[in-house]
């Protein structure tokens, strides 16, 4: 594992704290029905979407599922513009039309929260693909479930993958649920990185409760495709410390195994750390937990005063308009 | 025995137990049908009293267990298959299209396939664009598939146990914004049959014909257009392939004139099939074109005022049958 | 220069070759596109003009592969994705219409999709149930999404360009009988428009409105319709999403009479859509109902003689313009 | 490797003649287009049908792709319902619905010619399943193509197959092609039997022109899934010697490939084995062969008589009438 330093750790430490202080407001406006629709929150998973994203450029793209609002977040979309985005706003990231599920930000390259599991991974191949072909030096990373590695698109995404040799970094999130399903009741063979490993894809398993691992193994992945070109896997090992969505009455889990997951928390992991090096104290902590706070406080009253968009639009944006469209990354 | 009130999720759930408790060939399968209890609470309870087996939890994987329910009927099983939603359908569309709906045919008789495929479908939940889709009307176009909607509790209740006895593939689509519908269960709702439509209400100004939940979209509308003095029946199709035609186009040609309300994207959805046969088989009884009422033609938005005024509404069907009964007042 | 005569296969050759000529963000992806040519050998040559990066083998993967387009286009390409037939674009339904048809609309307009994909289409050559449908309607009832039709060699060489310059994407029909099918390509072929309509023949008694092959069988027909005294105007669609409305119905504003004509099962069809839209627009100009003329409802048999009866012939045109011409002389 | 009789020789090679036979006049017929549609032959990979199906009971099931003329035939199903329904005639094993790609026989549990590449599985796993829900002691194969291994149905399957347990057997006809595209330009893992392995089904890979080498591994298959009741694949190594259907021009394979693999030809292979070990001389080879031809010929002939459905007849069996398809294997 790297060392990191005193603004590394603490860096990482507020990513993931404003990810887990917007999940929980988000959490509570759901129940003020302020936010509607689907709602999947990635509490207890903060250190994927932070390791990872953090080793990448600004100019790599992200992809995500519908658990994507760290990965928004932490490419860059601002608090503000998701929020608005679950109010269902036109100043939302995608003017209200996606809601939580479908987040997007062209400008950030991060090219949504896909709602239909498995068929977020063909795209990703094709985006590392156009990369490719053009002579960008650049990754695109695409995040999957457990579950989706059961659908056909995950197989097929692999082998296209690895016969293209494209630039693509998979990063398969395992909490070991589908919904209500557990791993070993919707894999045969549950080590899921064996699965990429059996098309030739270089492949890791990494304590996802881990930020610095999962930062490690993300920077090992990232380089390893730099320079070789080709794809990469890495399946954190992790776990939700909510139920799958606002509808889930959480029923198949034990609350033995979700307090013994807790003692895991990513945030309080990585607090331990620093703090056993003196690289962190409750002041600190505290100063950095306001701050993620104030900011979701914040994104959150821009959304409350954010405009809807008005019905006469309903219709747009279904076909691009003359000249729209024309600039797309080329 | 008094009429007994119910929710449609019950009703459905109550078919379910009824048929794995009659036939032990019967077994439900699909994503989170058992711990979870069915990703719309329909199937909770179940895995508990008929075990592991009988309510099977598969996969992510929509291709594989509906191809595996197909050849588990061909092997004398009687598999209720869930997709959860029509949405997820489209990864098994070859499977449900191309093999349970050709086998019998190819095979000249030889292979008939016995599944009931259940999905719940339709929007207004902002879900957005992905997961809110209604392609009853695809699957109606196929030969080789039926297709039924039930919209009542009864017919919640009453059609997975005919479409179980029915040798060929039957889909059933359920509406999700019906779960917590309550309704009376009357006492006679069992067995139901599954190829005709209903007449809700008599009317002799104006048919309004539709299908799953919009058959409340318009019961009320036609209260409100008896307010208005005009008398709507109400024409519920129940069966989507095969069509009542019969049924709707007596009301119609009765009342000279139809609207057709439909969950779904207007553009070559069953609103124009219904009113094509309306063209075919009563033309000359026509008194004014016939309407249709459906889904703006847009991915659905997830904000909830995008949403709502792009799903069909009571006051569109009103005034689109207001308007074929006085054409000339709605200008005013 | 004179014109030229061309197979509907060189055509499209040209196309695709004239499109890699001109603009290096274009690709051909699909199976056996490279090597093989093309499963109908429209790529004939391609691979070994452009490489195997251009003219791209893909593994049999239509989800993965159509999914992999969609994210070329993301990422600055235009990729021509190639799925073999539309019977197998079922497998890839999801992508295309729930990734492709709502990219632009759920990113609030920031990511649009700029992909062709092309697929043929129809049956006719006896390759029985599963090689053999027509699902044209299906793609046409997608808001996000484009369908064009190609009939004419003029229109197989010069919308792939159009189309190609289409921010959004565009899915693409041949119909396999096509291939093979000569005819002139005028000097002007390029570029042509993606979302009209065309009157290929005037006439005052009867349109018939079709798209695809059935342009040569509504063509035909309306010859033989001329010899019996009758004048058909026949309109080809050309495109089915947008549908160029104003085209057919000002048709048969003039003739007051249409038959349509698809090689689709007729419940659901693209004929339910066109009717549909004429009793909204011109109802009141309609001197007969309209006619369909569409597949009988059976998964296509592989018998040659069966296979004819199912599917639209001359003679069902004839006869049914006819009778809407003279509606009591067939009786006789 | 099982030693043989001579009996037992004899007759694999019979099946074998028999398949080659059929498939030979299928050419010819179809240049007179007596036959028409798609038309794939089977020619150079007899061995695997005759190998597979030699040591399966008569009420297993068995089920091919489109490529299924010769697991038909082996099966049970006769040459002559075989002709008359490419011939299109009702008294084809399909009644003329189905064609060369759907051939069909309920009494001989051959559930068909599929011609959806890879969808033929997942039935595959279910027709299993059945016989495992309902305590039959009976297996059910299914045959598929190197190609059909890219696509995430058969991925899905294996899965099902292994998490189920259910009695399966998968085998793959590895011919090195799929349609044009050569076997490691479409899989990023060529050696096929690996991807079953990778989800914990018991997979071997054999030479698919060796007769003997198919059936030992097909019987230890059987055994084995008799016995423990879960799925096993087999890999079979083959190659067809002709092209891939009637319209392919065949231009993406050497000739001298093509010639490698002839001198391995299954029904030579056999013979020669049965010849070194004086089991076979050139009369008796001679006589299984016309015995093989006599048949195929009788089978044209009542193929030639047969009967076209009456046009009136179209639209039977796209649904059950009254009373049909109630006793669907119960
Ligand atoms: C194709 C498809 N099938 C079913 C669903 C319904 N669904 C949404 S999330 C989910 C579970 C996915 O689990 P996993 O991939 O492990 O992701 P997690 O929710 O655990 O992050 C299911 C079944 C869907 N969205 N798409
Ligand atoms: C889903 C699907 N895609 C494409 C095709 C067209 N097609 C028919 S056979 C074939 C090649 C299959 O190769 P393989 O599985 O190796 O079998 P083989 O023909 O070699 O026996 C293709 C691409 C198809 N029938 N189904
Ligand atoms: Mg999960
Ligand atoms: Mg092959």
């Amino acid at each position: 594992m790297e060392d990191i330093g005193r603004d590394q750790g603490h860096h990482l430490l507020y990513q993931m704290l404003r990810i887990r202080r917007m999940e929980e407001r988000c959490a509570d406006l759901y129940a003020q029905t302020k936010i509607r629709g689907f709602l999947h929150l990635y509490i207890g998973e903060e250190a994927v979407a932070v390791g990872v994203i953090d080793v990448l450029d600004d100019d790599d793209a992200v992809g995500g599922t519908y658990r994507e609002h760290g990965h928004a977040l932490m490419k860059g979309v601002s608090a503000e513009a998701i929020f608005a985005e679950m109010f269902g706003k036109v100043d939302g990231c995608s003017r209200g039309r996606g809601g939580s599920m479908h987040l997007f930000s062209k400008q950030h390259r991060f090219y949504g929260g896909h709602g239909i599991v498995g068929a977020g991974i063909p795209p990703t191949v094709g985006m590392a693909l156009a990369d490719k072909m053009q002579g960008n030096d650049r990754i695109t990373v695409g995040f999957m479930g457990d579950g989706s590695v059961a659908e056909g698109e995950f197989h097929e995404s692999m082998n296209l993958a690895a016969l293209w040799d494209v630039p693509a970094l998979f990063c398969c999130e395992n909490n070991f649920y589908a919904m209500g399903t557990a791993l070993d009741r919707h894999q045969s063979q549950p080590d899921l990185h064996l699965k990429a490993a059996s098309y030739g894809i270089p492949s890791v398993q990494v304590d996802g409760m881990d930020v610095l691992a999962v930062r490690h193994a993300a920077r090992r992945a990232v380089e390893a495709i730099r320079t070789g070109g080709g794809p990469y896997f890495i399946e954190c090992l992790t776990y939700r410390f909510r139920a799958h969505s606002m509808f889930d009455p959480d029923l198949y889990r034990d609350d033995a195994e979700i307090e013994k997951w807790k003692q895991r928390d990513p945030i309080d992991n990585l607090a331990n750390y620093l703090r056993k090096r003196d690289m962190l104290d409750d002041e600190q902590f505290d100063e950095l937990d306001q701050r993620a706070r104030n900011e979701i406080e914040q994104a959150v009253e821009f959304a409350e005063q954010a405009q809807r968009e008005p019905v006469e639009q309903l219709q747009r944006f279904v076909y691009s308009e003359p000249g729209e469209g024309e600039q797309q990354e080329d | 025995m008094a009429p007994k009130t119910i929710t449609y999720r019950q009703a459905m759930r109550e078919a379910i137990k009824e048929a794995l408790q009659r036939d032990d060939r019967v077994f439900l399968m699909g994503e989170d049908v058992g711990y979870y209890g069915g990703a719309f609470g329909v199937s909770k309870g179940l895995v508990e009293e008929f075990g592991e087996k009988r309510v099977r939890d598969t996969p992510l994987s929509e291709s594989g267990f509906v191809g595996a329910g197909i050849g588990a009927a061909l092997g004398g099983m009687r598999p209720i298959i869930e997709v959860m939603t029509v949405n997820f359908s489209m990864l098994a569309m070859d499977q449900i299209v191309n093999t349970a709906g050709t086998l019998l045919h190819m095979s000249g008789g030889q292979f008939n396939v016995p599944v009931v495929i259940r999905m719940a479908t339709g929007a207004g939940r902002q879900l957005a664009a992905q997961h809110s889709l209604s392609l009853e009307n695809w699957y109606a176009h196929v030969p080789g598939l039926k297709v039924v909607v039930p919209a009542t509790v009864d017919d919640a209740r009453g059609m997975l146990w005919t479409a179980l006895q029915d040798p060929d593939p039957v889909v059933m689509f359920e509406h999700a914004g019906l779960y917590n519908r309550e309704g009376e269960l009357t006492v006679d709702a069992n067995p139901v049959d599954i190829d005709t439509a209903a007449v809700h209400r008599d009317g002799d100004d104006v048919t309004l014909i539709t299908y799953g939940i919009h058959l409340f979209t318009c019961l009320e509308a036609a209260d409100r257009l008896e307010d208005m003095g005009v008398e709507a029946e109400v024409v519920e199709l129940r069966s989507l392939r095969p069509l009542d035609v019969e049924t709707f186009a007596d009301s119609v040609h009765k009342t000279g004139r139809a609207v057709v309300v439909d969950d779904g994207w207007k553009t070559g959805g069953m609103s124009a099939e219904v009113g094509m046969r309306l063209v075919e088989e009563v033309f000359f009884s026509l008194d004014a074109p016939i309407r249709r009422v459906a889904r703006a033609e847009v991915p659905m938005p997830y904000a909830g005022h995008l949403e709502q005024a792009a799903l069909p509404q009571v006051d569109d069907v009103v005034e689109a049958a207001e308007n074929l009964v006085h054409p000339g007042r709605a200008q005013d």
